[in-house]
């Protein structure tokens, strides 16, 4: 057992911090106040991508991977400060699709081909993927999706919708589960695809607008899209366990604590530094209380995620530690942003675009993007039936 | 003790119901969020015909001869479909100080004015300082020769863009709650109106105020003592906030409850799962928890008796319940609900402004534990 | 719409309490620091009867039972009047099982003979009936019930048992759910039947001491005991509508904030005047928060009740209001109770039998007999459940 | 960064934890809630043949050479078991002081007989006041002739009744820090030792001291300097109470589940309820976030480094979670939890004692405002 970080965990800590000094603007506070790593505009999705690069370049965004596919086998706390300075700068760049999700699933599950094709290409962060999976009918119960494959020749044809795709607008490919049988059980007649090119014929992306005015999701809409047999990952009707095994693969949720502790750090620096009817913001009793409670919330957060890295780096499979650090920082999020209310009384209602905000009106674009938190890539609901069932081995009700 | 509506406050709580349901849909909300006057003429007009904005007021003034209680019902209704149109402003934050605070003449003149929609008043109150506290006016007003020159810049102001009259706040003496309050024409020289953009997207703005000339008739109430007339107004902006979110809340139930009624995965009604029974029943609890804590304060208000702590109580309890309940909603809701098209987002952006609405929870419970004396 | 009480419901407030100070000892403080009617001590369940048939002389006990049997059709304000001023002066003597319920059941379900026999004794405050639900396979799935009553001639055989069965060791008389045909569907074989002597033969009562050393509840198992075929209330086979419909009659749940309210006083008393570390334990800044919050949640409590009662003098039926305000007050109860362990500090730990307590040692009591506030007389989870279907109309899972 | 145990606290674990499980099974801890000295001395002797007294001390005094981490290891089997034998407080509390503070002579003569169960020590520090103050210290020391004489009151002092030595803070000079630490046999004329009853029905005593005359050599460290080792050993004390009570949050956790499992109404086991599978990861997601964040304190503390923040934390995170896991646990269990028979019990009213215990949420909080500075 031991709490603090090797000299060479150190050293790389820097290093990457450093890095992000020089590549960074001044005063850089995140892409356009939020946290889409596609950022709002073309101009801030290039400077991603301009970033994404240079990390491929380094070796950081692959540090994971086995040396076989060109990885560094770096220790999971290596990766976990990677993102923790990442996330502590509020630095886009990193790829949660390719490298993170699609990247893994081919080395378990794709051809030599698919290997060959596909990961060269996602380690120098040159493609951006998406991620076909949620449909309008099938949210958490995604097992129950619509999205028709049928074999034709040498392809499979697709029908269909896709909803809540994040980046489907920057995106160059998607992997997407279909159904190729709808006879059989839910669970057994999906299959796992990759589609080359969102510009195909047949594919249209409809952009979601979200309540704090950003665009990240997106409904996507096949129509008798062609996809080469090729393309098809692992066997046929046995996708829903490829594309679910690896779901949790090399995420210790570690940024949900990061993000949550710079801005708790933001608005304890603003508490000792503000007044309210002639006292600082820090001295309101309410507000001491719940500063206190958060900040220790969040280092037991903080600490959950080290746990699940370091059971990662010994070979030990987190299921419900993912569980439980999702829904402990997902909530803190919401928290800390409602925190942040309280500090900013009145001018907590005032977005980014007025000039009258405080801390950049970041609290306000916070409060209405984290109401997603507890919603996406899992309710907080799911997450505790896995906690409950998987984690527990409490029977399925 | 007698929990019930009147036969007069039914009716008039239908009618509204009624009203708003039919005259302020969906859509009319989304409109006036983009709308640069963020109200329909029309339908104000159309409110002003129904006699509401008298509805507090006596009929010597062209009123209803009801009470604020009356008025709370009316705001729950409003509430309920988020109604865009200034109706809680103009009564509560227009003709409310003046009838509280001023002459005779004054009330005569102007209080027809606001029942009738000829005049829009609105309150300039807050500055820099947002506190509710008479410190942080630090807007100076100074009489020489029977007029009054202010300097100072009001922060939140709610429809200034709409309003031909504005009541200003304005420090005119040396002790902590000096304060008066005059009513200035929005056209004065020396006014500039500049708008503010809001998570709830309504109007408000800010009021710059560069040696603004009034008469000394202008002043309301008596030199350097409208200080309890703000805190009356904010007693009862404060309960009139808690009834809109008590009606949001509503709807946000029953909208909730009906999603989850109709909604299926796993193939069946999510509605069946315990988790979203658990959500429903504490969106309920919460929200019938909150009628009776608004109705007491507002009932007290409108009898002239003490209700300090039954005005925090409310709205503490309220500004936190009504926020959960938009996050249970979203929460049962799923990724629908966030996205912009979804009604429920509607709810879930005013309800954060209403919550640090004349007073948030610590605002109050600072309140509440020193009238407690703790 | 009046938040206020008239002049009569003041006078009868001021009535009962003047009442009450005169009938309980000096420096009163609720039996045996407990809240249990029937007390500890053999002397405190003689001193309960003796208050009953006072309050029953007094004809609050029946107060809002109807004029034809004896009552005086009270309003349901006045007996909530009634309930505050009983609670807030801890005072023992209600009788919540054959005044609250079996005494309604039997008016609208009971034969005329039946009536006769035994409304008279209620009222007067003479007997002691106990409620023989649940057992030890059937809690929250009371239905599931497996006490078995067969026919024998004029006479049912009844075999089984009973657990939480409040005050059965001094009760005289009990009524009792049964099992008469078990091969209907299980809501359709249950009877309603009342055993007139507990000392009868094959009835025993075994103690359950609960976590707060107090004996409340009851093991009663029966062996071959015989009760008379006119014993049975309304028809065979019929019980479980006899038996539930009544449950929540007359009672509008005030106890809970009356309870809360009183505690949280001394709580408030005892900060302001107690010191911690040199300063006033009000000074706290997380205990002042916490004091406000609950202050607020009893006074919402408390409304809620108000409405129940209001509610029920104008013959509309609380279905999820009852429930809503168990909810709410029994969480309260805790809630305060555990207040009050962070008010006392170290002192907390310490009960009624130290003679270095605090405030009597009560807030030990509390924390520990509060915790089956959320449990009996049905769950949280059943009540949430009671909302959920009952109340909003969601289906059933 | 390496949080998985090495192979010597591994086995140290399973040790301690086979052991446990089989020597203290729940009859032993009912039986000595009831009795008159609160612990068994057979297995008092079991556990000292084992080397546990030993683990954090130096091999030179007879210990184990390992550190208060290890210890923390051993407290959390013990916790799980709710062991009643004074392995906590001989340690923590009787030997640690004497560990930090003691001259050479002292450790020579004294850690070798708590370490091998010859001596039992105990801490005297709390008095009427009970907050962790120097300020609280009221009992008063003055020295005449090489000679202490004590006067004052001593509250929950815990195992005074087996205890052969006392360990007893008291004012020595007129700053607020001027505070000694005196080591008292237990036999001295002038002490008189009453006990409490509580709510976990643990052993803890009244000491009156009257007149207690002592020799100036059973001074342990300087005149007036005893504060800050007081504070080292009540940090070291929060952070045991919480491997207790995180050792007790598991098996309070696996139990629950076990009986959700195995319960059944309506025709299937309540742990295919959705409620019952949110109250059971609810306590499980408690339980595990409690581990890291004791452990890094325990870590820091064991290395010398400023833990301050991190204990406060742990403690207060600590204090407030598994009571919570207790009462979720009642939950699920039902009616048949808050029996008096039933293990859970016996849990949940040691939790109280726990969360009490060295400073309780809301100090510990209070505590980590002012090192935030705010």
């Amino acid at each position: 057992m031991r709490f603090a970080f090797t000299k060479e965990e150190d050293d790389f800590r820097q290093e990457v911090r450093e890095f992000l000094k020089n590549e960074l603007p001044k005063n850089w506070d995140g892409v356009a106040g939020n946290n889409l790593e596609e950022g709002a505009s073309d101009n801030e999705w290039e400077f991603t991508l301009k970033i994404r690069a240079k990390l491929a370049k380094k070796g950081w965004l692959t540090m994971a991977w086995p040396k076989e596919y060109g990885g560094q086998n770096a220790s999971m706390i290596k990766q976990v400060i990677f993102a923790e300075e990442m996330t502590l700068a509020r630095a886009p760049g990193r790829d949660g699709f390719g490298i993170r999700m699609l990247a893994p699933t081919l080395m378990i599950h794709g051809t030599e081909e698919q290997k060959t094709n596909y990961l060269p290409d996602i380690a120098a962060g040159k493609v951006q993927w998406c991620q076909g999976y949620s449909e309008p009918e099938s949210g958490s119960d995604l097992a129950s999706l619509q999205t028709r494959a049928v074999e034709d020749g040498d392809d499979f044809i697709i029908n269909g919708t896709k909803v809540w795709t994040s980046s489907a607008h920057r995106a160059d490919k998607m992997f997407i589960l279909v159904r190729t049988n709808p006879d059989a059980p839910k669970h057994r007649g999906i299959s796992f695809l990759l589609i080359d090119d969102m510009k195909s014929n047949g594919i249209q992306v409809n952009p979601i607008i979200d309540m704090a005015d950003r665009h990240n999701f997106n409904m996507v809409t096949f129509d008798n899209v062609r996809v080469s047999k090729k393309n098809l990952v692992g066997e046929l009707n046995r996708g829903w366990y490829v594309g679910a095994t690896l779901l949790d693969f090399e995420r210790s949720g570690v940024e949900y604590s990061s993000r949550c502790l710079s801005l708790l750090e933001e608005l304890i620096e603003f508490a000792k530094t503000n007044k309210r009817g002639g006292k600082l913001i820090s001295e309101d009793s309410n507000i001491k209380k719940e500063i206190t409670e958060l900040y220790t919330e969040i280092n037991v957060s903080r600490g959950m995620s080290y746990k699940i890295a370091d059971m990662q780096s010994k070979g030990e499979v987190p299921n419900k530690e993912s569980s439980m650090s999702k829904l402990l920082g997902t909530v803190l999020e919401q928290k800390v942003a409602n925190l942040g209310m309280k500090m900013l009384g009145l001018y907590g209602q005032l977005g980014p675009k007025s000039k009258h905000n405080k801390l950049q009106g970041k609290i306000e674009q916070e409060y209405l993007s984290t109401v997603s938190a507890t919603i996406a890539a899992g309710t907080s609901e799911i997450q505790r039936g896995i906690i409950a069932t998987r984690g527990l081995g409490l029977p399925k009700g | 003790m007698d929990l019930s509506l009147n036969e007069t406050q039914k009716m008039l709580k239908n009618t509204a119901k009624d009203f708003f349901t039919s005259e302020c849909p969906e859509t009319h909300v989304r409109e006036m969020e983009t709308d640069q006057e963020g109200y329909n003429k029309q339908l104000w007009e159309k409110i002003v015909n129904q006699g509401w904005l008298g509805v507090p007021f006596p009929e010597k003034y062209g009123g209803f001869g009801l009470s604020f209680l009356e008025f709370c019902i009316l705001l729950e209704e409003a509430g309920r479909v988020l109604l865009p149109e200034p109706l809680f402003e103009a009564v509560l934050l227009g003709g409310m100080p003046i009838f509280i605070s001023g002459n005779e003449k004054q009330k005569e003149e102007l209080l027809p004015k606001v029942i009738s929609g000829e005049s829009i008043i609105t309150l300039a109150f807050y500055e820099e300082d947002d506190l509710i506290s008479p410190l942080s006016v630090q807007t100076k007003a100074s009489l020489n020769n029977n007029v009054y020159k202010l300097y100072g810049t009001k922060m939140f102001v709610p429809n200034a863009n709409i309003s031909d009259l504005l009541l200003v706040t304005a420090r005119t003496g040396k002790n902590d709650k000096d304060i008066s309050l005059f009513l200035i024409p929005s056209s004065t020289e020396g006014i500039t109106i500049s708008p503010l953009s809001t998570i709830s997207s309504d109007k408000q703005f800010v009021i710059n105020l560069d040696n603004v000339q009034i008469p000394s008739s202008n002043l309301i109430g008596n030199e350097n003592n409208a200080w309890e007339t703000i805190e009356t107004i904010f007693d009862m902006a404060a309960i009139g906030k808690s009834c809109e979110m008590l009606g949001a809340g509503e709807k946000v139930l029953e909208g909730t409850v009906e999603y989850a009624k109709t909604r299926t995965q796993f193939g069946r009604p999510i509605g069946t799962f315990g988790e979203i029974q658990r959500h429903c029943s504490e969106m309920a609890t919460l929200v019938e928890g909150t009628r009776f804590v608004i109705y007491e304060a507002a009932w007290k208000l409108s009898n002239n008796q003490n209700a300090s702590k039954e005005v925090s109580m409310a709205k503490s309890w309220t500004s936190d319940s009504h926020t959960k309940v938009c996050a249970i909603a979203h929460q049962v809701h799923g990724g629908i609900g966030f996205t912009k098209e979804h009604w429920i987002q509607l709810y879930s952006r005013r309800a954060k402004a209403a919550e640090i609405a004349y007073g948030d929870a610590n605002f109050h419970r600072n309140k509440l534990a020193s009238l407690l004396k703790l």
